[in-house]
C-alpha cells in the first residue's frame, strides 16, 4: 500500500448560488482515497456527498462554485499530481482525466443516460473516446462487462434503448459505463439502490475483482451500512456538508464516536426486532395527523375483502429488433401473477431487478401502456371489486385519488418546470381540494412530514439531492391521504435515519388511516419492518408467497433462499461470500433444483400452498410432490 | 488489506440534529412568493429583458393617443416639400444653446433646363426655428369622441418639421410611422392568437392522445399544407365584399392567415409531446387523474416553453411585413390605411434606396420591435427556465 | 454595304446580294428631311420583356404596315407602294414588285387572297367571320385580285376605319405567307399529320394549330417569315429572345442603304419590378415598357453612372388620371346621381388640379379636362376649361341641387335614400400613381362632403366587376389617343366598347349588336352614337373634324369623364450611343405605335463597340 | 414497420386524391375561366379580333363543362376532348399560356427550382446550426447578441427591399447584372466556367435574401430547443464521460433539440417550390413560383393544378419522410401507434 493518496481532497467547500440566498452544500471536506482501496461515503441524505463527487469530477453545475479547498489527483500512470479543483472544467486536461482516469456512477440512472441512444452506444463510447479503439472493439468489451454485471441478453443490451429497462437494468448500465475504461477511481454514487441483493453481491465482487486486478481506488457513496460494513476500508460520514467522523472500518464500526454516527448506527433496521418496535431516527418528527387533514372518514378496517386483488396477470413487451426488420422479441415481464391486498395491511414485493416488480405496481395504476395481456385486477373501495381497467370517468376519478403511487425514479417523476409547491399541490388542484390558503398549509405539513424544510417549496426538482427528491414523490403520494399507496423502492435514497423516519411515518400512516401499502423493495430488512406479507419474484414470476415472519424463518424457494444469504450484514463478523455467490445460480429458473425448474416449452407452473398462507411456486411437472420440498 | 493508518477524525463541534437553521427575511418573502412572483423576480434581474420589456409597453400603451404624439395629421401632405430629407434636430445655435430647433429648408431651384431632376433642399442656417412643446396644432378627434388640437410637440411657427423626412407626396414620415404602429402592432397579435390556440390545441392532442386523433390531425394537417395558399389568397381578395374597410379587410386575412399557419407550429408541439409524453412525470401527472388539458397545458407544453417562445417572438414580424408579401398578390393593407408594411410597400422602389434613403426609415421601428419581442421572449424564457 | 451580321452570308453565297434583295421599288426613308443622320451597320439593341407575350411589343416598335402613320401623323403607304382610295369605299393596294418575306418566299396578292379566302372565310378557323373593321353594316367586303401586285377591297357604303386600322399600333393582318401557312391548313396539308401534330401539342383539331403557328404579331413561331425588320430567332420558354434582321426588308435609307441598322434586337425576360433597376444599371439600350413617370428622378440619377440617356416624352394621353362615374351602374341611387351632369361637373369643381399637378407631375402637367392634347389639330382651349376650374363653392351648390343636400354629422352628405355618400372608387392596384392621385382627390371631396373609399384590386377583379355593373367610379387614365387627327376613329368617345369605364353596359350592348348590356337610354349619350355615325359616314375631312369637335365639346361639357392633368411624362431609357431617337416626342399606343412611328430601324449605334456593357 | 409503411403510403394516396380535388376546385374558386381572363385581357388592349378564337378555344378544352367533369378529365377518370388522357394515364395536360403541354413548360423550371432552394436550404442551414448553437452556448454574450441583430434584419426586412438593395449595390460594386439566374449575355451559350460563375454570382441575392427570412426563425427556436436539452442531466453524463465539447453537444443534445426540426422536413420540401415563389418574382427567377403565381392569375388551370399538385406531393410525402426520420431519431416515438 502507497502511503500517498491517490485523491486528496482538502478543504472542500461548494455553495450554491440559489434563487433565494446561499447553500453551503459542502463545507471544508478533508478525506484521502488510496490506490485499490475503497473509501464509504454516508451521511445524512442531503449533507453533500453527490456535491462533493461532483466537484471533484469537474461537473458542479453553473449555480456552485468552489469556494475553497483543493482535490489533489495523482495519476498514478504518470505520477503527476494535479489540482482538479483549478483545471479548466472543459479543458482537454480534465477530459482526459474524466471518465479515463475517474469515472462516475450516477445516482439517478434514468436521467443520466440519454434517451435517444441505444445503451450500447453510450456504454462504449467512453471507451473510444479514451483509447482510441474501434467501435467493434469498444462494442465487444462492453458486451464482455454487461455479462458481469448480469445482464442475461448482453449481445440484445447493445440495442436497447433506456426506456426498455428497469431501472436496475439501467443501474447497471451506468455501472458498466463508467467501469469500462478501468478507471484509477471510481466514484460510486449508490451504485445499487435499484438492485436486489444477489445482483448487487454481483456487482460488490465485480468492483471488488477490478479492484483487486487494476488497483483501483473506490469512493463508495452508500446508504446501507451493511454494504459499507462488507467493501469499505474507509469510511467518511457526512452530516450537514461537514465531515463528523472519519475513520477505518473498524473504528468507525467498533468505536464510533460521534453522535449523529452513533445515531446513525442505531437507526439501522434488523431481522430480529421485536413486533412493535419502532425504528430510532436520529431526529423523529411527530407524526401528528390533524383531523383537518381527512375529509372522509377510513373505510372500516375491518372490512373483510381485500382492496386490491390481482388476479393471474400477464404482460409481455415486444421489443423491436432494428426498424425494418419484421422480427419482434418478446420479453415476458409478469407471469400469471396473483396478489391480493387486504385492507389497512402492507405486501411486501422484494425479488430480481428486472423480475416485473415496477410493470406490477404499473399496472395496478393502470399507467398508459400497462393493460395486462391476461388476467385481472380487481379494486375494492368498499362498495364491492371493480375491474380496474373497466373504471370510467368519474369511477376512474375517484380511483386515482384513493390510489397512489411512489415512483422508483423520483428525479423523472418530477416535472423539472415546476417548484416543489407546485408539485406537491398539484394533486390537490386536480381533485379541486381546499383554497389556496388551506393548499399552502397542506403543503407546507406534507413537507415537514417527510422531513424536508419548507423553505424548499420554491425550489425546482433538479436543486435537491436525490433523497430530498424522492421524499418530494412521497409527499406527493401522501397528499391525497389515498387508501392504497403503491410504493416502488421508497426509500432506496435514504440514508438509515431519514429513512427510519419515513418508515415510521407510513406506519403511522396506516394506523390512523388504514392506508394499505404494496412496498416494493430491494432492502429485506425494510420489508420485513414494514410488510406483514411478503412475496417474492424472480423472472415475471411470484416464486413465493408468505407471511413475513414464515418467510423469513423457513424460505422453501432456492431463489429465496438465495436472496436472503446475500444479505449484506452490517455486523463485521458476518462478510459477504462474494465466491459462493457467484457459483449459485439463483436467478436462472432452468437451473432451480427438481420441483422448482421452470424450463422453456413446459405448461405454466403452479402455485402450492405449502403450510396455511405459504405458497411456492413449482414445476407443472412436478405438481403433485409438494412434500418433496425442503426447509 | 483493512489495516489502513487513516487518522481517525471526529468532528468536535457540538452536535444537535433537530437545529434547523432559521430563515431570513428575505428567504420568507422567496418562499411565500407565488410561482408567478417568482418569475417576475427572475425576469427583472435580466435587464435587457426588462428595458424591451418597458419599451413594449411604452410603445403599446402610446397607441391610444397617435394623435397626440404625431405633430402632423395622417394625411396631411405639403406640396412644396416631395422628398423632403429629414431634418435635423439641433441645441445649439453659433455656439449657443437655445433648446431643440431645426433650421428651415429651402427648395433651391429646380435645375430649369433640366426640370426633372429631384430638386434639392437647402437648409438656412442662418434662421434656427424652435420646436414648440406641448403646443397647439392640427385639430383631430381622439377616439372617435371628441377633438382637441393639442400635440406633444408641433412644427415651429411659420415652417415645417419633418424629423425624419417627407415621402413623395409631401407627407410628414414620422407623422406616419406614429400613425402606422396602430395597426402594425395590433392587428398582427390576433393573427398569432388564432394561429397559436389552435396549433398548441391539435398540435397537443394528437401528440399527447395520439392514435386515431393523430392520424387524423395529420391528415388535415397535410391537406391544409397541400392547400395552396396562393390561389386561396387569389380566390379571397376576389371575394371580399368590395364596402369592407381595408382594415376589416385586413383583420380578416390575418385572422386566415392564422387559420393557415397553425401546422407548422401543430406538427412541432406534436413531435416533442410524443417524445415527452413518456416521461416519468407525465405518467404521475396522469396517475393522479389529471385532465388532458392539465397535462397538455401544465406539464408537456412548459416543458416545450423555449421553442413556443421563439416561434411567438419570430411571428411577430412575419405578421406586422406580411401584408407587404401579401400586397403582391392584390391583398393587405393598401393607401390610405397606414401601417409599417405598407409604408415599406411604398418604398419598395430603387428611387428610395438610391435617392430618398429615408424612406426606408420604417425598417427601424419594424427592428425594434421585433428585437424588443425577441429580447422580451428571451427574459420569459430564462425566468422560467428552472437551470437558469 | 452589307450589314455585320448578312455580310458573311452572302460573302459565303447563302443569302443574294443585297441589290437582289430588295424589291425593285423599296422605300427610301425620308431621313434627311426629318433631320436624321444616315447611320451604320451593327450592334444588339438589349431590351426587357416580362414575358414572352410581351414578344408582340417589340412587333408594335418594328412599325412595318400596309399603310402607317409618320412623325406627324400622315398616313402613308408602306409595305404597299400607293393604295388608290376612292371615297372610303373603294381601296386598290398596289404592292411593290419584288418585295420578298424574310425567308425569301415572294410577297404577292396571293398571300391576301389566302387570308381572305381560306382564313377569313373559314369557319373553323375564324368562327366569328371576318373582323370587325372589314365588315361594313354586316356586310363584308368585295376582294378582288387584280394581278400579282393589285388587290382591291370594295364596300358600298364607305369605311373609313379601314385604312386607319391597317396602321393601329396592333395591325390588323389581311395578308399571310401562304406559302409558309398552307401546309397547316386542313384545304392544302395533310390531315392525318395535321392532327398528329396537333395531338403531340396538346390541341385537339388543326384549326387550334393553325390559330396557334399563325401568330404575326406574338412573334411567338421563329419559322413564319415576317415582313417586320427584324423576325424572331427563339423559341419560347426561354430567357432570351433574339429578333434578327430581316434580310429582305423594304426600306432603305437615303443612301440606298437597306434598313434597318441595328442588326439584332436582344430581348431578355426580367420581371417588371426589375426593369426600372435593369434600367438605371445600365443594362439594357431602349425600355420605356415597365418605367413611370415616377422612376425618372431615379433614372436620371442613375445617367451618372451608367451610359444612357433619359428621354421624357410627353404621353398623348387625355389625362394622368381621370375618374369614370359609370353611367350604367346597378345601384339605382348611384346610377342617378352619375347621370346628373350637375353631380359630375360639382365632383369635376372641386379637384385642386393644381395641387396634383404640383404634387404627381413635376408641375409640368397641363391642368384640365380629358381631352386633346395641344399638340393635336382638334385640340381646343375651351374644351379643357370647361367646368375644371376650382371652385369648391359651385361645386357645393351643385350638389346641393343635385339633391345632396343633407348632411351628416361629420359633414358627408346624404344620399337621397339616406345612405351616407360614400363614394367607393375602384382602382386597378398596379396603378400607384393612380391611388396616390386618388388619395389626394379624396381630401378635395371629403371638402365638399362626398366620402371617397377607394377599393384597389387586381385589374382582372375589377374589369369583371365594371362590365358587370357594380362599379360606381372607376379611377384610371384618360382618352388613350389625344393626339388625334380627325381621319381616326372617334370610337373612344362614344359608347361603343365595355372596357370604357364610363358606360360597360352601354359598350357591352353595342359590341354584341345588342345581345348583351343595356340600350343607350341618355339623349346626352345618344348624342355621342349619332355623331360616330356622322364621323362614319362623312365624305369630306372637314364633316369628320366638325364630328370629333362636337364630341369633344359634348365631352367637356357633360364630364362623362372626369380628367385632371394631362400630360404625364414617359421615360425612355436609351444608350448614348444610339442615334436617331428623338430628344423629344409625343409617346402613345394609338396613333404613334408607342415608337414604331419614330421608326426604330433608322436608329443606329454611333460605333459599332458601343453596345458594349456601359458600366465604368 | 413495414406494414405500417404499406399503409400509411396507402393513406398517402387517399390523401392526394382528395387534396387534388380540393386544389382543382381551389383553381377553379374564382369566377370566370382562363379564356374569359384572356378575353378581357385582349378586350382592354383593343384587340377584339382575337376574341372570336379564344372564344373558340373554350369548347374546344371543354371548359364549357361543369368543374367536376373538368376535373375527372384532368385526373383521367372521365373522358377529356381526346378520351382519358388524364394524369392517371400520364398525361399532365396542356397549358393554355404557353400552348405546351404542362411538362414541357415547367420541366427545365423545376429543375432550376430544386438547385435553387436546396441551395438556400444549405445555406439555412450552414448558417443557423453554428450561430445557434454558438448563442446558445454563449448565452447574454456580446457575440451572440450580435448575431442575433444580423439574423433580424434579414427577418425585419421586407424581401422585395432587401433583394432589390442587395442588387443594386452587388451591381454598382461588382458589376454583377439585375436579377436573372446569370448574365443576359450567356442566356443562350452553353456551360462553360464563366456561365457557371456567373450562374453562381446570381445566386447569392436570392438565396440570402429567400435564406434570410428563414435564418433567423431557425436560429432562435435551435437555440432555445438547445438550451433546454443542454441543462439535462444525460450532457453531464456526456462530458463525465470525457467527450470532447463539441462532440458531446452534437451527439447529445443537439440531436435531440434537432427533432422539432425533422418534423418539420413536411414542411421543408414544398417549401423547395412553393416558399420562393414570390422573390422568385421579384428576381425574375426563372423557377417555378413564377409560373405558379402567373397561372394562378390567369387561371391557366392545368398548370397550375400540377404544380400545386406537385407540392401536394411533396407534403405529403415530406411528413411521410419526417415522420420516419423522427422514429429513427427518436425511439421513444413508436411507430404505428402500437399501444
Ligand atoms: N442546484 C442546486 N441549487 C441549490 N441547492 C442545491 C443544488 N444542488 C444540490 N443542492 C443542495 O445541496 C445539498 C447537498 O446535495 P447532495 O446532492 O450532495 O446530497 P447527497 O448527500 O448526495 O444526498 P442524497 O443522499 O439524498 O443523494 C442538498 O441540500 C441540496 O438541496
Ligand atoms: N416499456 C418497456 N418496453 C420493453 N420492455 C420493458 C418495458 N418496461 C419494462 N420492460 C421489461 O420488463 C421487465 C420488467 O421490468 P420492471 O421495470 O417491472 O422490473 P423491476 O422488477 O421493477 O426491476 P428493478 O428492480 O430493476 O426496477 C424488464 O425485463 C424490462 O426490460
Ligand atoms: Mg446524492
Ligand atoms: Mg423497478
Amino acid at each position: 500500500m502507497s502511503s500517498e493518496p491517490l485523491l486528496s481532497v482538502r478543504d472542500l467547500s461548494v455553495d450554491f448560488q440559489a434563487d433565494a440566498g446561499v447553500v453551503h452544500a459542502v463545507r471544508r471536506v478533508c478525506f484521502d482515497v488510496f490506490e485499490g482501496q475503497t473509501l464509504a461515503v454516508v451521511g445524512e441524505s442531503g449533507s453533500g456527498k453527490s456535491v462533493t463527487a461532483q466537484a471533484i469530477m469537474g461537473l458542479l453545475s453553473k449555480k456552485a462554485r468552489v469556494t475553497s479547498g483543493s482535490c489533489l489527483f495523482r495519476d498514478p500512470k504518470t505520477g503527476i499530481t494535479t489540482d482538479l479543483v483549478k483545471l479548466d472544467p472543459n479543458g482537454p486536461q480534465m477530459r482526459a482525466i474524466r471518465g479515463g482516469r475517474i469515472a462516475m456512477i450516477f445516482q439517478e440512472p434514468m436521467t443520466s443516460l440519454s434517451p435517444v441512444h441505444t445503451i450500447g452506444d453510450q456504454v462504449s463510447e467512453a471507451l473510444v473516446v479514451h483509447t482510441g479503439c474501434s467501435r467493434r472493439e469498444a462494442e465487444e468489451k462492453a458486451m464482455l462487462l454487461f455479462q458481469r454485471v448480469e445482464f442475461r441478453n448482453p449481445e440484445r443490451m447493445l440495442r436497447t434503448y433506456p426506456f426498455e429497462l428497469s431501472g436496475g437494468m439501467r443501474q447497471r448500465a451506468m455501472i458498466a459505463m463508467a467501469m469500462i475504461c478501468h478507471p484509477a477511481l471510481l466514484i460510486a454514487d449508490e451504485p445499487t439502490t435499484a438492485l436486489d441483493v444477489t445482483t448487487q453481491a454481483q456487482i460488490l465482487s465485480l468492483i471488488r475483482d477490478v479492484q483487486a486486478q487494476k488497483r483501483m481506488a473506490v469512493m463508495f457513496i452508500t446508504h446501507d451500512l451493511g454494504v459499507v460494513a462488507n467493501m469499505a476500508d474507509d469510511v467518511v460520514v457526512m452530516y450537514r456538508g461537514e465531515v463528523m467522523e472519519l475513520g477505518g472500518r473498524e473504528t468507525i464500526f467498533e468505536d464510533p464516536h460521534h453522535a449523529y454516527l452513533k445515531a446513525l448506527i442505531r437507526a439501522v433496521p434488523h431481522f430480529n426486532m421485536k413486533p412493535g418496535e419502532r425504528l430510532k431516527p436520529v431526529r423523529e418528527i411527530a407524526v401528528s395527523i390533524p383531523g383537518s387533514w381527512k375529509c372522509e372518514t377510513p373505510a372500516p378496517a375491518a372490512a373483510p375483502a381485500p382492496v386490491l386483488k390481482i388476479d393471474n396477470v400477464s404482460k409481455s413487451f415486444t421489443l423491436r429488433s432494428g426498424m425494418w426488420s419484421g422480427r419482434v422479441e418478446k420479453i415476458q415481464a409478469l407471469n400469471n401473477v396473483s396478489l391480493s391486498l387486504d385492507r389497512g395491511a402492507t405486501v411486501g414485493l422484494v425479488g430480481e431487478s428486472g423480475s416485473g416488480k415496477t410493470t406490477l405496481s404499473r399496472m395496478i395504476m393502470r399507467a398508459p401502456g400497462s393493460k395486462p395481456d391476461e388476467g385481472r385486477i380487481w379494486f375494492d373501495d368498499g362498495t364491492g371489486p371493480r375491474d380496474v381497467f373497466e373504471l370510467k370517468d368519474e369511477e376512474l376519478k375517484a380511483y386515482r385519488r384513493s390510489v397512489q403511487f411512489v415512483f422508483q425514479d423520483p428525479f423523472s417523476s418530477l416535472n423539472p418546470r415546476m417548484t416543489v409547491y407546485d408539485i406537491l399541490s398539484e394533486p390537490l388542484l386536480i381533485h379541486d381540494i381546499g383554497t389556496r390558503e388551506e393548499r399552502h398549509e397542506r403543503v407546507k405539513s406534507l413537507l415537514e412530514l417527510v422531513g424536508l424544510e419548507p423553505a424548499y417549496m420554491r425550489r425546482y426538482p433538479h436543486s435537491f439531492s436525490g433523497g430530498q427528491r424522492q421524499r418530494i414523490g412521497l409527499a406527493r403520494a401522501l397528499a391525497l391521504e389515498p387508501s392504497v399507496i403503491l410504493c416502488d423502492e421508497p426509500t432506496s435514497a435514504l440514508d438509515v435515519s431519514v429513512q427510519a423516519q419515513i418508515l415510521n411515518l407510513l406506519k403511522d400512516l396506516q394506523k390512523a388511516l388504514g392506508v394499505s401499502y404494496l412496498f416494493v423493495s430491494h432492502n429485506l430488512a425494510v420489508i420485513e419492518y414494514m410488510a406483514r406479507d411478503i412475496a417474492v419474484m424472480c423472472r415475471g414470476h411470484i416464486v413465493e408467497q408468505a407471511p413475513r415472519e414464515v418467510l423469513f424463518r423457513s424460505p422453501k424457494h432456492p431463489y429465496t433462499k438465495a436472496l436472503l444469504h446475500a444479505i449484506p450484514d452490517v455486523d463485521l463478523d458476518h462478510p459477504l461470500d462474494f465466491t459462493a455467490l457467484k457459483a449459485s445460480a439463483s436467478s436462472h429458473p432452468e437451473r432451480w433444483p427438481a420441483p422448482f425448474t421452470i424450463a422453456p416449452g413446459e405448461p405454466p407452473p403452479l402455485m402450492v400452498e405449502v403450510e396455511p398462507r405459504h405458497f411456492v411456486r413449482i414445476s407443472a411437472v412436478n405438481a403433485g410432490v409438494p412434500t418433496g420440498v425442503a426447509a | 488489506m483493512s489495516e489502513t493508518s487513516t487518522p481517525h477524525y471526529v468532528n468536535p463541534a457540538p452536535f444537535d440534529p433537530h437545529v434547523a437553521k432559521p430563515m431570513t427575511k428575505a428567504e420568507e418573502r422567496f418562499y411565500s412568493a407565488s410561482s408567478f412572483k417568482l418569475i417576475w423576480w427572475k425576469f427583472k434581474q435580466n435587464r435587457m429583458a426588462l428595458a424591451a420589456g418597458i419599451f413594449l409597453a411604452l410603445t403599446y400603451l402610446s397607441l391610444p393617443f397617435v394623435e397626440v404624439i404625431a405633430p402632423y395629421s395622417l394625411g396631411q401632405r405639403n406640396s412644396d416639400y416631395l422628398y423632403s430629407p429629414p431634418q435635423e434636430v439641433h441645441f445649439f445655435h453659433d455656439g449657443k444653446f437655445i433648446g431643440p430647433f431645426v433650421y428651415p429648408l429651402n427648395f433651391s431651384n429646380r435645375d430649369i433646363d433640366d426640370p426633372l431632376f429631384p430638386g434639392l433642399y437647402e437648409t438656412d442656417r442662418t434662421k434656427p426655428q424652435p420646436l414648440r412643446f406641448f403646443c397647439q396644432g392640427e385639430r383631430y378627434k381622439l377616439w372617435g369622441l371628441f377633438y382637441s388640437d393639442f400635440h406633444l410637440f408641433c412644427p415651429p411657427e411659420g415652417g415645417p418639421a419633418f424629423l425624419l423626412g417627407t415621402d413623395k407626396l409631401g407627407r410628414d414620415m414620422l407623422s406616419r410611422i406614429i400613425y402606422g404602429a396602430r395597426i402594425s402592432l395590433t392587428v398582427g397579435l390576433l393573427g398569432i392568437a388564432v394561429s397559436f390556440s389552435i396549433g398548441l390545441t391539435l398540435g397537443g392532442l394528437a401528440g399527447y392522445v395520439g392514435g386515431i386523433l393523430d392520424s387524423a390531425i395529420m391528415r388535415l394537417i397535410e391537406v391544409l399544407r397541400s392547400l395552396p395558399e396562393l390561389p386561396l389568397w387569389l380566390a379571397l381578395s376576389a371575394a371580399m365584399p368590395p364596402n369592407w374597410s381595408p382594415v376589416i379587410v385586413f383583420l380578416g386575412i390575418t385572422v386566415i392567415l392564422g387559420l393557415l399557419d397553425w401546422p407548422g407550429l401543430a406538427i412541432a408541439v406534436r413531435s416533442k409531446l410524443k417524445s415527452l409524453r413518456n416521461e416519468d412525470f407525465v405518467h404521475a401527472a396522469e396517475l393522479m387523474g389529471a385532465s388532458r388539458r392539465r397535462i397538455i397545458g401544465r406539464h408537456l407544453l412548459p416543458n416545450f416553453m423555449s421553442h413556443l417562445i421563439a416561434s411567438a417572438t419570430l411571428s411577430i414580424p412575419a405578421m406586422i411585413l406580411g401584408e407587404t408579401a401579401l400586397s403582391y398578390l392584390g391583398l393587405g393593407l393598401r393607401p390610405p390605411v397606414t401601417s409599417w408594411g405598407v409604408l415599406l410597400n411604398s418604398a419598395q422602389n430603387l428611387g428610395s434606396i438610391s435617392l430618398y434613403p429615408w424612406l426606408l426609415i420604417p425598417m427601424i421601428p419594424v427592428m425594434l420591435v421585433v428585437l424588443a419581442f425577441n429580447f422580451f421572449g428571451d427574459g420569459l424564457r430564462d425566468a422560467a427556465d428552472p437551470y437558469h | 454595304v452589307e450589314s455585320t451580321l448578312l455580310g458573311p452570308l452572302v460573302a459565303a453565297g447563302k443569302l443574294p446580294p443585297q441589290a437582289d434583295r430588295l424589291p425593285k421599288q423599296p422605300l427610301v426613308a425620308d431621313m434627311l428631311v426629318r433631320k436624321r443622320t444616315i447611320g451604320q451597320y451593327g450592334g444588339d439593341m438589349r431590351t426587357l420583356v416580362a414575358k414572352p407575350k410581351d414578344l408582340r411589343y417589340l412587333t408594335v416598335m418594328g412599325y412595318t404596315r400596309l399603310v402607317g402613320y409618320d412623325e406627324t401623323l400622315n398616313l402613308k403607304p408602306d409595305i404597299l407602294v400607293d393604295v388608290v382610295n376612292e371615297g372610303d369605299r373603294s381601296f386598290t393596294f398596289v404592292l411593290r414588285e419584288g418585295h420578298r418575306w424574310s425567308d425569301g418566299a415572294p410577297f404577292t396578292t396571293d398571300d391576301f387572297r389566302f387570308y381572305w379566302e381560306e382564313v377569313a372565310l373559314d369557319a373553323e378557323l375564324t368562327p366569328a367571320g371576318p373582323p370587325a373593321f372589314m365588315v361594313v353594316d354586316g356586310e363584308p367586303p368585295k376582294v378582288e385580285i387584280l394581278d400579282a401586285t393589285h388587290v382591291r377591297y370594295s364596300w358600298s357604303h364607305p369605311n373609313p376605319r379601314f385604312l386607319p386600322s391597317l396602321a393601329g399600333p396592333r395591325p390588323e393582318w389581311i395578308y399571310t405567307p401562304v406559302h409558309y401557312m398552307k401546309q397547316f391548313h386542313k384545304k392544302y396539308g395533310d390531315m392525318a399529320k395535321l392532327t398528329g401534330m396537333a395531338k403531340s401539342l396538346e390541341m385537339n383539331s388543326w384549326a387550334a394549330l393553325y390559330n396557334q403557328l399563325d401568330d404575326p404579331y406574338g412573334a411567338s413561331n421563329p419559322d413564319m417569315p415576317t415582313l417586320d425588320p427584324w423576325w424572331i430567332r427563339t423559341k419560347a420558354p426561354s430567357q432570351q429572345f433574339i429578333f434578327e434582321r430581316n434580310p429582305y426588308f423594304h426600306r432603305v435609307d437615303p443612301q440606298g442603304q437597306q434598313l434597318p441598322y441595328i442588326d439584332r434586337i436582344v430581348a431578355n425576360v426580367a420581371a417588371t419590378g426589375l426593369f426600372a433597376a435593369k434600367a438605371n444599371a445600365g443594362e439594357v439600350d431602349l425600355l420605356y415598357r415597365g418605367l413611370n413617370t415616377g422612376d425618372i428622378p431615379m433614372l436620371k440619377g442613375g445617367e451618372a453612372w451608367h451610359k444612357y440617356h433619359t428621354l421624357a416624352w410627353q404621353i398623348a394621353r387625355g389625362s394622368a388620371f381621370a375618374l369614370y362615374p359609370n353611367l350604367t351602374c346597378n345601384d339605382p341611387v348611384w346610377r342617378a346621381l352619375n347621370r346628373d351632369v350637375r353631380f359630375r361637373r360639382a365632383l369635376s369643381l372641386s379637384i385642386d388640379r393644381h395641387v396634383l399637378n404640383n404634387t404627381l407631375y413635376f408641375r409640368r402637367g397641363i391642368e384640365g379636362n380629358n381631352t386633346m392634347m395641344p399638340e393635336s389639330a382638334l385640340h381646343s382651349e375651351e374644351d379643357r376649361k370647361a367646368w375644371a376650374t376650382f371652385d369648391p363653392k359651385l361645386a357645393s351648390q351643385l350638389l346641393d341641387e343635385a339633391g345632396l343636400d343633407k348632411r351628416e354629422g361629420s359633414g358627408t352628405r346624404l344620399l337621397p335614400d339616406g345612405r351616407l355618400a360614400e363614394l367607393i372608387v375602384e382602382v386597378s392596384s398596379e396603378a400607384s400613381d393612380i391611388i396616390d392621385a386618388l388619395e389626394i382627390t379624396s381630401e378635395f371631396w371629403a371638402d365638399v362632403g362626398i366620402k371617397m373609399v377607394i377599393k384597389a384590386e387586381d385589374s382582372g377583379a375589377l374589369n369583371k366587376r365594371a362590365y358587370a355593373g357594380q362599379t360606381v367610379m372607376v379611377a384610371s387614365q384618360g382618352l388613350d389617343n389625344a393626339y388625334a387627327t380627325a381621319v381616326m376613329p372617334p370610337t373612344e368617345l362614344a359608347p361603343l366598347k365595355q372596357e370604357k369605364m364610363a358606360w360597360p353596359k352601354w359598350g357591352q350592348y353595342a359590341e354584341t349588336a345588342g345581345k348583351a348590356g343595356e340600350k343607350v337610354d341618355m339623349p346626352e349619350a345618344q348624342q355621342l352614337l349619332d355623331l360616330y355615325s356622322q364621323w362614319m359616314n362623312a365624305t369630306t375631312l372637314d364633316e369628320r373634324t366638325n364630328a370629333w369637335r362636337d364630341l369633344l365639346r359634348i365631352h367637356a361639357d357633360q364630364q362623362f369623364v372626369i380628367g385632371t392633368v394631362q400630360g404625364a411624362l414617359q421615360p425612355i431609357v436609351v444608350t448614348k450611343t444610339i442615334q436617331n431617337i428623338p430628344k423629344k416626342a409625343i409617346f402613345s399606343w394609338e396613333p404613334t405605335a408607342n415608337l414604331g412611328a419614330y421608326r426604330v430601324d433608322e436608329f443606329y449605334y454611333e460605333q459599332k463597340t458601343a453596345q458594349a456593357d456601359t458600366a465604368p | 414497420m413495414i406494414r405500417y409503411v404499406l399503409r400509411r403510403v396507402l393513406t398517402m394516396a387517399v390523401t392526394l386524391i382528395f387534396i387534388s380535388l380540393l386544389i382543382f376546385i381551389v383553381i377553379k374558386l374564382p369566377p370566370g375561366d382562363y379564356i374569359t381572363n384572356q378575353i378581357d385581357e385582349l378586350r382592354a388592349q383593343g384587340e377584339t379580333a382575337s376574341i372570336a378564337k379564344a372564344e373558340q378555344m373554350r369548347v374546344q378544352y371543354g371548359l364549357d363543362k361543369p368543374v367536376l367533369y373538368q376535373y375527372g378529365a384532368w385526373i383521367g377518370i372521365l373522358p377529356g376532348h381526346d378520351g382519358y388522357s388524364g394524369l392517371l394515364q400520364g398525361n399532365c395536360g396542356r397549358s393554355f399560356e404557353y400552348g405546351q403541354p404542362v411538362c414541357t413548360v415547367v420541366g427545365s423550371a423545376i429543375g432550376l427550382t430544386i438547385v435553387v432552394n436546396l441551395l438556400v436550404i444549405i445555406f439555412i442551414h450552414l448558417v443557423s446550426i453554428p450561430i445557434a448553437i454558438y448563442s446558445a452556448t454563449h448565452k447574454n454574450s456580446v457575440g451572440a447578441h450580435t448575431v442575433t441583430f444580423l439574423g433580424y434584419i434579414g427577418l425585419a426586412t421586407p424581401s422585395f427591399l432587401l433583394a432589390l438593395a442587395l442588387l443594386y449595390y452587388l451591381n454598382r460594386w461588382f458589376g454583377i447584372s439585375i436579377g436573372g439566374l446569370y448574365d443576359p449575355k450567356y442566356a443562350n451559350e452553353a456551360w462553360s466556367l464563366n456561365k457557371l460563375g456567373s450562374l453562381l454570382s446570381h445566386l447569392v441575392v436570392p438565396v440570402v435574401v429567400i435564406g434570410l427570412a428563414s435564418t433567423a426563425g431557425m436560429i432562435r427556436r435551435l437555440r432555445a430547443n438547445l438550451l433546454d436539452e443542454l441543462s439535462k442531466q444525460y450532457t453531464v453524463t456526456a462530458k463525465a464521460k470525457g467527450l470532447p465539447p463539441g462532440k458531446a453537444l452534437l451527439k447529445y443534445p443537439f440531436r435531440i433539440a434537432m427533432n422539432p426540426f425533422v418534423a418539420d422536413i413536411g414542411n421543408l420540401l414544398p417549401s423547395i417550390v412553393s416558399g420562393s415563389a414570390i422573390v422568385s418574382i421579384v428576381l425574375s427567377l426563372p423557377t417555378i413560383g413564377p409560373y405558379l403565381v402567373q397561372a394562378l392569375k390567369s387561371q391557366d388551370q392545368y398548370l397550375a393544378g400540377f404544380i400545386l399538385l406537385f407540392v401536394a406531393f411533396l407534403t405529403v410525402t415530406g411528413m411521410f419522410i419526417a415522420d420516419l426520420a423522427l422514429a429513427v431519431l427518436d425511439p421513444r416515438i413508436r411507430l404505428g401507434g402500437g399501444k
